[in-house]
């Protein structure tokens, strides 16, 4: 599903985010990216998505392979991923419904499977009564939420996650956190980035560290089944 | 793309509008402005070349007949003048009018002094050609036109203000030339303004564009509400041009026609009427309103899709 | 403000031009294209009104003197001429002078036909008036110059061509009025423009705007980096335009030169030379740039100030 | 320092944020701020910057009356104020130092005390060689260290932190917090809105939970003096 190899990045000021950077995540994973402030987690999902480009090594990404990919198959590569950004990049001139919602038009989805699918993605994010607002108008958490949403609405095989709880109390943290488990239990990839260590060590999932640009660390999950996850299924199908 | 995102698409673009007010107001304000100017010039440009026009046929071309011309002859050649291309009017001066003619304008110089000189040379004594005097269509072919006159039967020589009428061919040239030179460079003009405008409109929503690349929509999907959103600008600038332009036009019309005595309200008849010009100011403000508002700002965003 | 910090804030409005690369692109092209435009047109609207001054000065009045007027009273006249106001040259024409550019003329007329018509009318006889062929400077005057003329010792009466100098003088005016007046609407337009330009600027630029001011910047503060940014800008956009109307002007005058014959040779003397006009031109070039640019984006920012 | 005194906050859309809200914190006290995601700890900060205005009740900042507060004086008082944004704030087209150096040019500092005083704050939150990077080149964390740098830099007498570890790993986040302690304990006032409930129960502060716009718990500080002081004020003083 996302494959890595040998993946250096080095950016026009000459900071290096990435080098020999070797990680391989498979469909259904579920796998927490742990790193420093500055150590290139941000960096890797930036690549993931095209955003930047690799400066050495190869990036395979749900069979597109990043040393080929033609300018028009971006988009469509691009669609494969749901992606929570570390700043949202949610449209500001759009509402909160507008902003799920635009993610499942880009595919040409009916109008009317939209109508019935956004307002049940904005309620799993607990958000159903902000669908009128505009980002601008909703609070930092809140904002959070709608790119989650965003990232979920149109069923991608991979859910990329930047911080996806960095404004979220940890209540509400856990709950998105055993979404996302529920998820990847029914064959979607999520990645989650985070810096919140506790948080990842409750779900016994599979932990990538990165340092300096490296993969420093990758622990398999606990092989017993985690006791949240009867709860988390739950909650996701409300 | 489907139907229902097309729809969607366009609906977008023109809420678009209503969201991005300050700069759909200042946009439009520009393309207005832009369409105005270039109207304004193209109208000048069109009076002045009439204008030209008007004093190149109060210019006569007068064509002598021979002295012992008959009535037989005089209506042959006027006959043979009729067939000659690039004549617009002729009107025959007999003997007895020319004589009459230059007596009354002899006896107009210094007081009436030699008021009396031509006394006696009336009748067959009369030393003057009948004459046609005429009005020749496009000025720049006037040699060509006195050529053949001068070969027609019964005529004796043919006079054409020829020194004069190189000057409002060459006037005329450089009123076309200059007016519609004048007009292209404020188009030109107009264009890099309104391409600037919309450069900075379209960077000042670059993030907008961005976020949608990487929500994976394709170029066209987020190039066409910028299409329908510029387009429909561009039509509401027209719009609004034709109806300045319009209306400064009809004022000028009306302010000619009212001012009454002297030299302007002979301007009147040399004006373009505006009953002959909306149609096509309209039209041309319509599609280059549209072309410049809608392609100008899907190219705009080109740079911005490159991620 | 201390004076480290207006340092800092005019560099930190300097570097913004070179930081806000597109957009002070932009801004420089809008302004320039502006400022390009009324330039043009005031100075076609300058030669326009020179050209008519020309046209006016070809139109002589004539101050004919009694026909016995000896020398000293001609010499008398021309010194009451000299002191008449509002008068450019007077050229003397005696009778005799008179006479043969009257036989000239006239035998010009129809073949020679009545060359010898003024036979005899030599010395004593001739019953033709000496006269002062009088140029007027402003045409508006003439009937008060005319006026005046007539009143002089030794003056029998004057001729005027005041039907003509009425049509001058009007055409004068609708050649005023019309050209500055294109030139105010153009000017207009040029604000419209600009004014727009500089708003879509700033309101790309409202979230640093605004972020300055929650960290205690005050309103001059934030200010004066736009208000040079503008001012530079503003400069910039006049040197340029000032560059391109020069040479478009220079241009001209070298193609008119060059036109060798014709009626648009003789235009080369009456066309507004250089010299006379470029140090007018780039003052108000650069005033007015500095004054768009700079106070323009300054006052654009108002609104964004109000956090 | 800061007072409150029955605010509402009712946004033009007709959300409450805010009501009879209550609340006082004076001169050198530290203060944590606690909430679910939309209780308004934003709206509470965004009324002590005066950003948004209360629709009823009164607020005191720094002796700043915002009912009588004239358009002019508002920069004065906001210069008191060093705030770290949720959002972080940074000017995009000043580098790191610049955005750092603003606040203290804005108040006239003399450009050599800038000098020393920028790469201080920078070292403070460990991003000494980050100073000549734009905002968009730096990583989440590091953008929301410089937002902290910037509000520490002109040494106001209260600092505002909206989520600054949002973005931050643990240990950073604590040596953060420490640094915030040691400063308050020099007199300044520091507010810490927080979604890191753990992270603030370490340090035994007042804590102040914010639920649907109400104060609805304010607990005193543990008055025993806290372990990881003599740690604490060696980091800040590094
Ligand atoms: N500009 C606005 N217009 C309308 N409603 C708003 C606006 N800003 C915030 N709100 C609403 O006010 C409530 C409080 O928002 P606030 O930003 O204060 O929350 P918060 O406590 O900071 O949450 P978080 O921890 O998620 O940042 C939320 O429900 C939010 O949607
Ligand atoms: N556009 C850029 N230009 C130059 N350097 C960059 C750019 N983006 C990131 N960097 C640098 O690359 C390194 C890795 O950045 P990245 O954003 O991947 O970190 P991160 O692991 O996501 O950190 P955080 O947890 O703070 O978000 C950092 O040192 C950062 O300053
Ligand atoms: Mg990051
Ligand atoms: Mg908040």
């Amino acid at each position: 599903m996302i494959e890595f190899k040998g993946v250096k990045k080095e950016y026009p000021g000459g900071n290096v985010a990435l080098d020999d950077f070797n990680l391989r995540i498979d469909r259904g994973e579920f796998v927490f990216v742990l790193g420093h402030s500055g150590a290139g987690k941000s960096t890797f999902l930036k690549l993931i998505l095209h955003e930047e480009m690799a400066t050495e090594g190869k990036i395979v990404v749900n069979g597109y392979d990043f040393t080929r990919i033609k300018n028009r198959q971006i988009p469509y590569m691009r669609r494969s991923l749901g992606v929570v950004f570390q700043d949202f990049r949610l449209i500001p001139t759009m509402t909160a419904y507008e902003n799920v919602a635009f993610a499942m038009r880009v595919t040409n989805v009916p109008e009317r499977r939209i109508r019935s699918r956004v307002p049940y993605v904005l309620n799993l994010v607990g958000l159903q009564d902000r669908a009128r607002s505009y980002p601008a108008e909703m609070s930092g958490g809140e904002q959070q939420r709608i790119a989650l949403a965003r990232a979920l609405v149109h069923s991608p095989p991979i859910i990329i996650a930047d911080e996806p709880t960095g404004n979220i109390d940890p209540e509400l943290s856990v709950e998105i956190m055993e979404l996302l488990c529920a998820i990847s239990k029914v064959g979607t990839t999520v990645v989650v980035v985070t810096h919140e260590q506790e948080l990842a060590a409750q779900f016994h999932q599979r932990t990538v560290y990165i340092d300096k640009g490296r993969v420093v660390s990758d622990s398999c999950p606990v092989p017993s089944r985690p006791t949240f996850l009867a709860h988390g299924t739950g909650e996701a199908s409300r | 793309m489907s139907i229902s995102g097309f729809r969607y698409l366009t609906k977008q673009g023109l809420s678009n509008i209503a969201r991005n007010k300050l700069m759909s107001f200042a946009s439009i304000g520009v393309l207005t402005a832009c369409l105005v100017i270039t109207g304004v010039a193209a109208l000048m440009s069109l009076n002045v070349g009439k204008f030209v026009d008007y004093l190149g046929a109060q210019n006569k071309v007068i064509v002598y007949l021979k002295l012992d011309a008959d009535d037989a002859t005089i209506e042959s050649a006027k006959q043979a003048i009729g067939g000659v291309p690039n004549i617009l009017s002729s009107t025959y001066v007999s003997k007895e009018d020319a004589l009459n003619e230059t007596k009354s304008w002899i006896s107009g110089y210094d007081n009436g002094a030699y008021a009396n000189v031509l006394d006696g040379y009336e009748g067959d004594n009369n030393p003057l050609y009948a004459s046609f005097r005429v009005t020749v269509d496009d000025l720049s072919k006037i040699k060509d036109t006195v050529a053949e006159l001068a070969k027609l039967p019964g005529v004796d020589f043919v006079d054409a203000p020829s020194d004069l009428a190189g000057t409002l061919v060459s006037l005329k040239r450089a009123v076309n030339i200059g007016g519609w030179g004048l007009v292209a460079v404020l188009a030109a003009v107009s264009l890099v303004v309104i391409h600037n405008t919309i450069r900075i409109t379209v960077f000042a929503r670059r993030k907008e564009i961005n976020i949608m690349k990487f929500v994976g929509a394709t170029n066209g999907f987020i190039r066409l509400p910028f299409l329908v959103e510029g387009t429909a600008i561009g039509l509401i600038s027209a719009a609004l041009a034709f109806g300045v332009v319009s209306g400064a036009y009809i004022g000028v019309l009306e302010a000619v026609s009212r001012a009454g005595t002297g030299w302007l309200s002979s301007l009147y008849f040399t004006i373009v009427d505006y009953n002959s010009v909306w149609s096509l100011l309209l039209g041309v403000f319509l599609v280059s309103g549209a072309l410049i508002g809608g392609v100008g700002s899907a190219a705009s965003i080109r740079r911005h899709l490159k991620v």
